[in-house]
């Protein structure tokens, strides 16, 4: 069916210009990086005082990035026009859109990966047992801000002022998933019992429905006129 | 058979209206250019018949097809080579060709996609990255794959800038082709002396309005 | 077209409501802070609510009115709707502004806090923010059909959002008291209780007013606007016409 | 996408909405998700909430309230009806800080079973009489503070 061909070919797209120019990558975790570095400065702070913070430190540093490599999904587009190419497809709108969360997803769950052994090194944290937990709450929280982020970065990309209009908009969309993920870290890092903060976990789980749902028919209203 | 066919079109933005109340028809088999000014709104009458733009007033249907609300089929038979050549200059010609072809649901075998590069004469560059291409050559690559796709409706904006005597010529025969195949073609250009031998009506876009001109006019540059 | 029709009935009647507005809301004030009685627990604070709770009220219909305004457009892409959301989403974001400045207001001699991200209080600041963005939004696109659409959209994902915002900070026991007039009966004395209406319909009425007047401004401007393109382009035309 | 598989992604899309919808209202996880625990909560609580800040709402009960002669400050009790909880507290109360009223205190529960706070909310309910009614002994159709602090 064309629908998951479409789906496919806009992820290897993705994929292979980003392994090509390493842009997108390299850039949001330098960023973060600075991110970091400016935050463990601000706060010398021992290991008991991080604890309190810390989890609200690491949603905001990776806010900031997933906001760049969601900027930067769709102003690739705009080389030689290609966005009119997409808007041209002969076949719902939704597929692109499918294929560019996953991209995304993609991209920022790995700078994530990357970034986190940097939080637990400037941060003095203990995670070695709460790993798998720590991966699927960035795993559902990931999933929830590139669900939105696409639909707001096509948008953005087709206005004026779209660097500014990006955080403006999407920020407060994300504030239940930014909510939940601080809250569902704070607990996996201070070791707390999972029933504590397992709802945290399924609000995520939900968010991510029942907007990748709504993102996806919205799409359509974003890339056709 | 109607191939294009509007009725009232006008289109503004913000306080200006660059098109006002065009209407327009255009056979199978049949090539209209369209000549104008910079900013007669040569461009934004394209985007609308692209289905890129929707129109302010006004409704048009391109095959038979409403182009408000059956766009996805008259996508399917139908190409745009526009201003931008869209095309992703991290990959090669071959993977460029491949990957807009897919979103059309076309898949073209290696050997097409081999035998369109060489007729458009840039199969030695076939794996090159287009990042490294000249203007002309991502136009000759835009060409290649209008020839892949095989619309019956071709809308064309400004096919001969930035190729030169030998990439016109590839041009122009491959829009006969397309005519010979009962396809239909509207290009916009400001250069009639490479459209004259091609086209079969024309008309002249100024300051939102089309009036259509004898192909007599055409040969006479008061015109222009 | 049905909205045309409807919105020119109700119009003709546009300067009641105005008249009403100022009417009950002039009563409403004088009645709530000269004529009515101080609270028994909250003393004359409690007065701060004849402002306050028509005002919240007040914007959170002007968020519905939006959403539903913009799914209509997005189904109808009927231009005077979407005159309508813009006009909606700028009086709400006023009456939003409003109601959080009053609670503040009020919040601080009774919870002895201006402010806490309590369930209500996020939601109605994170509604604001949407509309702030909203009204930005359509300021950075020039094609009217375009703003039309992507401000529909980004209301859309509004009206989806608010409830989870709310309901991801607190589902129940929050500090902001429940309803004072809910289905399990009303709890306010009729000293209380009529500076209250009288305000909240005057709110109401006034929100109303001020909506029709604004559609119908951004509706004329939109047609001065396609007037003026025209004899704009004819004017070239006729100077560039042999 | 052709209509029949419009339709299907319709169908999809809507049973994902519902069923997320409906594990939202039907779910029993909002309980946990409180602006404020009882004190009957804040008892049950273990050892993994000590030095946790975290807040309680109840009221203050009558004659409990005792101001500290050398600082500033009190001590007073906490109850939601069923439990009763100490509380100690640091700092100046809101003026609507009263004996009898609903109240909502920030701070730590402690192994001692002591609530240390240094900020105190007064919540009031959703009733509003004027004094000279309340002076009288009318009473409103409902028990005052209880309603709001449990829906």
């Amino acid at each position: 069916m064309n629908f998951f061909n479409v789906i496919r070919w806009i992820v290897w797209k993705d994929l292979v210009t980003e392994l090509r120019s390493r842009e997108t990558i390299s850039s949001m975790v330098f960023f973060a990086l600075i991110v970091i570095l400016i935050f463990s400065f601000s706060f010398s702070m021992d290991q008991q005082a991080a604890r309190e913070v810390i989890a609200g430190i690491i949603w905001v540093a990776f806010a900031f990035t997933g906001i760049i490599g969601l900027g930067k999904s769709f102003s690739a587009e705009l080389q030689n026009d290609c966005i009119e190419a997409l808007q041209m497809v002969p076949e719902s709108k939704g597929a692109i859109y499918l294929g560019k969360v996953a991209a995304n997803f993609l991209f920022i769950f790995v700078v994530e990966i990357l970034l986190f052994p940097m939080f637990v090194i400037f941060f003095n944290l203990d995670v070695v047992e709460e790993i798998s937990l720590l991966l699927l709450i960035f795993f559902l929280a990931t999933l929830g801000l590139s669900a939105v982020g696409t639909l707001f970065s096509a948008l953005t990309v087709q206005i004026r002022a779209r660097e500014v209009m990006l955080p403006i908009l999407l920020l407060p969309m994300v504030v239940p998933v930014m909510i939940a993920a601080v809250e569902a870290t704070k607990g996996a890092l201070n070791g707390d019992p999972l029933p504590m903060y397992s709802q945290w976990l399924e609000l995520l789980a939900i968010f991510d429905v029942i907007f990748t749902v709504v993102s996806f028919w919205m799409f359509e209203f974003v890339m056709d006129n | 058979m109607t191939a294009i066919a509007c009725q009232a079109i006008s289109k503004s933005y913000g306080h200006y209206e660059v098109l006002h109340d065009i209407s327009l028809t255009i056979q199978e088999g049949e090539c209209f250019s369209l000549f104008g000014p910079n900013g007669a709104g040569k461009t934004t009458l394209l985007k609308i018949l692209a289905t890129l733009q929707r129109p302010s007033e006004g409704r048009y249907e391109i095959l038979g097809l409403d182009g408000l609300k059956e766009k996805e089929t008259i996508r399917a038979n139908m190409m745009f080579l526009a201003h931008g050549a869209y095309l992703y200059d991290d990959l090669n010609a071959k993977e460029n060709l491949a990957f807009a072809l897919a979103l059309r649901g076309q898949t073209p075998t290696d050997r097409d996609m081999k035998l369109a590069l060489d007729r458009v004469g840039i199969g030695a560059f076939a794996e090159m990255k287009i990042r490294n291409y000249s203007a002309g050559m991502k136009k000759r690559l835009a060409l290649a794959k209008a020839m892949l796709a095989k619309p019956k409706v071709l809308l064309l904006d400004e096919p001969f800038t930035a190729l030169d005597t030998a990439g016109t010529e590839i041009m122009r025969e491959y829009i006969r082709e397309r005519l010979s195949e009962n396809g239909a073609v509207l290009m916009s250009t400001h250069d009639h002396d490479k459209a004259r031998p091609i086209t079969s009506r024309a008309g002249m876009l100024n300051q939102g309005m089309l009036k259509e001109i004898s192909l007599e006019a055409l040969k006479s540059d008061e015109l222009f | 077209m049905i909205i045309h029709r409807v919105i020119r009935k109700v119009q003709r009647f546009q300067g009641w409501f105005g008249g009403g507005a100022a009417l009950c809301i002039i009563a409403g004030l004088y009645i709530g802070l000269i004529g009515s009685p101080p609270d028994y627990y909250q003393g004359e604070v409690v007065r701060i609510m004849y402002v306050h709770v028509p005002l919240a009220h007040t914007s959170l219909f002007a968020y519905i009115v939006l959403s539903i305004g913009s799914m209509w457009y997005l189904w109808k892409r009927d231009p005077i709707v979407d005159n309508m959301c813009h006009a909606v989403a700028a009086i709400g974001a006023i009456f939003t502004t409003l109601a959080l400045a009053t609670g503040m207001i009020w919040g601080k001699p009774t919870w002895n806090t201006w402010w806490t991200w309590d369930a209500r209080l996020t939601s109605y600041t994170i509604m604001l923010m949407i509309l702030i963005g909203y009204l930005m939004l359509r300021t950075f696109i020039d094609d009217s059909e375009k703003e039309a659409r992507y401000a529909a959209v980004l209301a859309i994902l509004g009206l989806v959002d608010l409830p989870i915002i709310h309901f991801s900070v607190e589902w129940w026991r929050t500090l902001h008291q429940p309803q004072s007039i809910s289905m399990r009966g009303v709890s306010i004395s009729s000293g209380i209780l009529i500076p209250l209406m009288c305000m909240s319909i005057g709110m109401s009425l006034l929100f109303s007013y001020m909506l029709m007047v604004r559609t119908q401004l951004l509706y004329l401007d939109r047609l001065l606007h396609a007037k003026k393109g025209r004899l704009m382009s004819q004017f070239h035309m006729s100077k560039t016409d042999p | 996408m052709g209509s029949k598989n419009k339709k299907i992604g319709i169908i999809v899309s809507l049973a994902l909405v519902g069923g997320a919808l409906a594990y939202l209202a039907l779910g029993n996880f909002g309980e946990n998700l409180v602006y404020f625990f009882t004190p009957s909560e804040v008892k049950a609580f273990d050892s993994g909430y000590y030095q946790k800040k975290v807040r309680v709402g109840g009221m203050v009960v009558e004659g409990s309230m005792e101001a500290y002669a050398d600082r500033l400050g009190m001590t007073f009790e906490l109850t939601d009806g069923e439990a009763t909880i100490p509380v100690t507290f640091e700092g100046i109360p809101p003026d609507l800080f009263k004996e009898g009223q609903g109240a909502v205190v920030e701070g730590f529960w402690t192994g001692q079973h002591k609530f240390q706070s240094n900020l105190i909310m007064a919540k009031h309910s959703e009733d509003y009489m004027p004094i000279e009614l309340k002076r009288a002994g009318v009473e409103l159709p409902r028990k005052d503070f209880m309603k709001s602090l449990i829906q």
